[in-house]
């Protein structure tokens, strides 16, 4: 493997992915989480930019760096919440956790390495979005329609949530 | 030549010419906010019966800006002790980094342009909404209630004016069939599209006045009600990235809207002796004037109008306008 | 202050202070007010002197009497007079188109009165006023305070005995 | 469940949109404003303490510093106060010049409202034009008494200077000048949908509880009370000119706006007819060199620029009064903001502060 742009942008686009989930899990303060769960979602989009998925990393950065992560913060920050008032745990449950970590490494691994997809020439990096949409419209039809369905059920699922807050709020 | 680049072996003569590039765009970019700002100062002075900067750099003020930022240089740099210290100074870079990243798409000519991906269009409304995390992020770092308050909203209209600011394009998508620029200004050769999608670009004015958080749309720096919203504790440098990263947008958007609507560098007909930059100049120039001309004008609106104007108007028209799109492409192929 | 009012000839407001002084004498009492006359100086103003005690069903009369209707207060205001402190309260009824002065003595040692803004709202900020510079109690307040001067100021500055804090300035 | 967290802000006292140094303590949820209390009172001067130990002429000066927008009509008040009390004739010639002094500071008034109401809705261009045409006003008054805003102009009997040569011409081409601008004003703001969308049905109250938190001048007339003390309780010459009294029946924010900007029309018309009336003669009346007022109190009320602006003086006859009053109208009118801001939105904050128009310098005294 010769050493090109590409091998380097990927090296470090999965250094700052890990990064971001490392902090993640070990900064205490949750918008610190928050931040580095950005810097995540954006280095997965450059990965999906490397493999010629420019629609995918684009809509990751639109949906998750963008949306989602704005929707998190604005949850955190208006709302009242405890910070770090983890109890901390005892060894043994400690031990066994390293355990599961290590079983579901060695698992992923052998998953990968066996992993056999048959590769078929493709022209993805022409008209990318193009053939997303016709997959999309052609033979995902169904998946893609209840995909909205369930959207729609969060929507209103949403909506009765924070309207039964208000009158509860009346209420008290 | 970009493209070539791209897929060539990593050398330190690649790096360097990219490198020396990424140089050259900054100092276009850099020479711009200078003289734009000069030139919005200008313009609202010449509205507002005033002179504006005449004593720096002759009597045009030419070295004004220059000035300025010279000063919010040696300015100095505070931090407030109750404020959450890496957020404090990670957000503005968080909000610079994306105005540039913005600029590698937009083409200006049909030589000058940096990357010439498929979906440009998407790109630059995906990348733009990272600086609204730096935004709130600086809001809530700097643990001051009216900067908050600033944040918060900042990130709730970068949300609701995304929408209809995607939701008005998709009409030139469709007369396009592409989400690349290039592809949409060759589309305008012949017509302009503001011309074809009027209410596309009605729509898109208001929505990107709204994304670039300017006047009527300033909810998230308020002077008059959150003293300066978000960046109210930045100072010197800190507070000119702010600064300079709305006039980056402020470039893209106006360099964004020529490119859609105005048929970009392509010239009027029988005038394209005149090279394609001044043409490109001269519609981005107008572009730019009307922006400080909504500034001067207009009084603000509030939060909750705002929100209401963009998911009840703007969403709406925005949609019928998509319908309208397709209705009409299908009966025009139908013959 | 009373010479002023029986000197002269009388007062074109001379038979709207008799309806005002009758209809406190009717529905107060008859020894509701300690005096009541023209003040020449003002601008022919019907003034009333109330007893402390009578003091707010007067207001009150005055407030929500149907034919005197003294709707709006236009200011509230008090004085040391050296002997006693008074306050003053001009009343405007849109009904009579008729101000009128309500003035009340008090103990000058132990100035306390009955607040008029369950009459009034607009009397909770005058009222503050007063007690702050002068140390007036407005009993039944909702918010009395030291509004201008803030609560740590102290003695009452528009009392005539008042010793400067800051002896410098 | 999804409970926001309640926050209490402090806005002001250094705080661009509250006029000075005022300050307000709102207790927020979200953007709603559950409670606000005003803190008042980092202005305060002591005038009426101070006038204790001066003479009538020396307080004038300090009655400029009260309502710094229009500081005739603080002039005239005291000077009224003493007049009345002192029965004194003021000559015709003085009484014009007061008026005219007094209506141009009305309009300058109205005109800085204007300009810093807009600013406050974010519109930064009105402010400018309004004070291109305060700047106009200010010039006017500068030549008549010597100084732009704290003019010490009126005296007990009279006025201190009479009108420079060709003053009088100056007003009478400023009146429609300022006619004219004024339709510019409508043109640009009034009908502005984003403007009456701010303002309109924001801050309403009734005509009850206008009256009872003794609320005056627009503040009073936008609820559809008629009352003007220059029109009701005529004072000065007032009863010589034809003038309306702009009121509203709406209450909010929107009415205020138009009952000033109507004033300012109002004002023009005086104007109009006093240039014209302007009689020669004497600028003081006979009065003793050191002024003594008869023992006794009176109280005086006119009508300023923001409305019902009282004098009270309490005299033992001396050369000093006894205890020195003002009925300050912006510090009657600010009452009843807590009430307003109640359940309101962040944003309407300013949008109620601003119309109830007050100064810091009056609030406080």
């Amino acid at each position: 493997m010769s050493v090109s742009g590409e091998l380097i942008a990927f090296f470090g686009l999965a250094l700052v992915a890990i990064l971001g989930g490392v902090l993640l899990i070990t900064l205490t303060k949750v918008v610190h989480m928050v931040i580095a769960l950005v810097f995540t979602f954006l280095s997965i989009a450059g990965i999906y930019l490397l493999l010629s998925a420019e629609f995918v990393a684009i809509v990751q950065i639109l949906i998750y760096s963008g949306a989602i992560t704005i929707v998190m913060l604005f949850g955190i920050m208006l709302t009242k919440h405890r910070e770090n008032d983890e109890p901390a745990k005892g060894g043994w449950q400690r031990f066994f956790l390293l355990l599961a970590i290590a079983g579901f490494a060695v698992a992923v691994y052998l998953g990968i390495y066996n992993l056999d997809i048959p590769v078929q020439p493709t022209a993805l990096h022409e008209e990318n979005t193009k053939q997303i949409g016709i997959e999309l419209f052609s033979k995902y039809v169904i998946p893609f329609e209840v995909m909205s369905v369930l959207l729609l059920v969060a929507l209103v699922g949403a909506i009765v949530l924070a309207k039964k807050d208000d009158e509860e709020g009346d209420r008290s | 030549m970009i493209k070539d680049l791209l897929h060539s072996a990593p050398s330190l003569l690649n790096f360097g010419i990219y490198f020396g590039l990424a140089v050259l765009l900054l100092f276009v970019v850099l020479g711009f906010v200078t003289y734009g700002i000069l030139s919005e100062r200008k313009i609202m002075g010449f509205m507002q019966l005033r002179i504006g900067p005449n004593q720096i750099g002759g009597k045009w003020g030419l070295l004004q800006t220059v000035a300025d930022v010279l000063k919010l240089l040696i300015k100095e740099d505070t931090i407030p002790k109750k404020a959450d210290r890496p957020l404090y100074i990670l957000a503005p870079v968080i909000a610079f980094a994306p105005a540039f990243m913005v600029l590698a798409t937009l083409p200006f000519t049909d030589a000058f342009q940096f990357a010439d991906i498929g979906v440009g269009l998407l790109y630059y409304v995906a990348i733009s909404g990272i600086s609204t995390i730096g935004i709130v992020t600086a809001g809530w770092a700097s643990n001051n209630k009216y900067s908050l308050i600033g944040g918060m909203r900042a990130a709730a209209q970068m949300i609701s004016y995304e929408i209809p600011l995607v939701m008005s394009l998709v009409g030139i998508v469709l007369l396009t069939g592409s989400l690349n620029l290039n592809d949409i200004v060759a589309a305008q050769e012949k017509v302009w599209f503001i011309f074809l999608q009027p209410i596309a670009f009605i729509i898109f004015m208001i929505a990107s006045v709204a994304e670039l958080n300017r006047v009527p749309f300033d909810l998230p720096e308020a002077e008059s009600e959150l003293v300066a919203g978000y960046h109210v504790e930045y100072s010197g440098f800190r507070w000119a990235f702010f600064m300079l990263s709305e006039y980056v947008y402020m470039f893209a958007m106006a360099t964004l809207t020529t490119v859609l609507f105005l048929g970009g560098w392509n010239s009027i007909p029988f005038l394209d002796f005149i090279p394609q930059a001044i043409w490109f100049g001269l519609k981005f120039s107008a572009v730019f004037y009307i922006l400080v001309w909504i500034r001067v004008t207009f009084p603000r609106l509030r939060a909750d109008q705002l929100m209401e104007f963009g998911w009840k108007v703007l969403l709406p028209v925005a949609l019928a306008n998509i319908f309208l799109t397709a209705i009409i492409k299908e009966i025009v192929n139908l013959f | 202050m009373t010479e002023d009012a029986t000197k002269n000839e009388p007062s074109p407001n001379q038979p709207k202070l008799n309806q005002i002084v009758s209809a406190i004498e009717s529905h107060v009492g008859q020894d509701a007010l300690i005096d009541h006359y023209i003040n020449k100086l003002s601008k022919d103003v019907p003034t009333i002197v109330a007893n402390p005690n009578t003091y707010y069903s007067i207001a009150k009369l005055l407030r929500y009497d149907e034919q005197l209707n003294f709707a709006y207060l236009s200011e509230l205001h008090g004085t040391d007079f050296e002997t006693h402190m008074e306050i003053y309260v001009h009343l405007h009824s849109f009904n009579m188109n008729q101000s009128v002065a309500l003035k009340v003595k008090l103990d000058r040692a132990a100035p306390v009165i009955p607040s008029l803004v369950p009459l009034w709202p607009g009397a909770n900020w005058p009222e503050c006023e007063a007690y702050d510079l002068l140390g007036i109690d407005f009993r039944e307040h909702p918010d009395l305070k030291r509004i201008l001067l803030g609560d740590d100021w102290k003695g009452y500055p528009l009392r005539k005995d008042y010793q400067p804090y800051d002896v410098e300035v | 469940m999804l409970r926001t967290e309640e926050m209490l802000l402090n806005v002001g006292p250094q705080h661009p949109s509250t006029h000075g140094v005022f300050r307000l303590v709102i207790k927020i949820d979200g953007e709603i404003i559950k409670e606000a209390t005003p803190v008042i009172g980092y202005l305060h001067r002591g005038t009426e303490k101070l006038a204790e130990n001066l003479q009538y002429t020396q307080i004038i000066p300090y009655t400029d510093r009260l309502d710094y927008l229009a500081a005739m009509t603080n002039n005239y008040v005291l000077c009224h106060a003493v007049e009345t009390m002192m029965a004194i004739e003021v000559p015709d010639r003085a009484e014009y010049l007061r008026v005219i002094a007094m209506e141009l500071g009305r309009v300058a008034s109205h005109l800085v409202w204007w300009g810093t109401y807009l600013l406050d809705i974010g519109a930064t261009s009105p402010f400018l034009y309004a004070f291109r045409e305060r700047e106009m006003i200010v010039n006017l008054l500068t030549e008549l008494s010597g100084a732009r805003l704290t003019f010490n102009y009126m005296r007990v009997g009279g006025v201190k200077w009479d009108a420079p040569e060709g003053w009088i011409e100056k007003v009478a081409e400023f009146v429609p000048y300022m006619r004219e601008q004024l339709a510019g004003y409508h043109e640009l703001v009034t009908g502005n949908e984003i403007f009456v969308n701010r303002v309109k049905g924001v801050g309403i109250y009734t005509k009850e509880e206008a009256l009872q938190y003794s609320l005056s001048g627009a503040n009073l007339r936008c609820t559809g009370v008629k009352w003007d003390l220059r029109k009701n309780e005529p004072y000065s010459i007032y009863d010589r000119f034809t003038f309306d009294v702009p009121t509203r029946e709406e209450g909010d924010a929107f009415s205020r706006y138009h009952c000033r900007m109507e004033e300012i029309e109002e004002s023009l018309k005086i104007l109009e007819q006093a240039v014209v009336q302007f009689p020669e003669g004497p600028i003081l009346a006979k009065v003793p060199k050191i002024i003594k007022v008869p023992k006794g109190e009176a109280f005086v009320r006119i009508e300023s620029p923001r409305g019902e602006i009282g004098c009270y003086i309490a005299s033992e006859g001396k050369k000093e009064p006894y205890r020195l009053k003002f009925r300050r109208p912006s510090f009657y009118n600010l009452q009843i903001l807590p009430k307003l801001l109640e359940g309101e939105n962040m944003a309407n904050l300013i949008t109620i502060l601003g119309a109830i128009d007050i100064v810091l310098g009056e609030v406080d005294g």
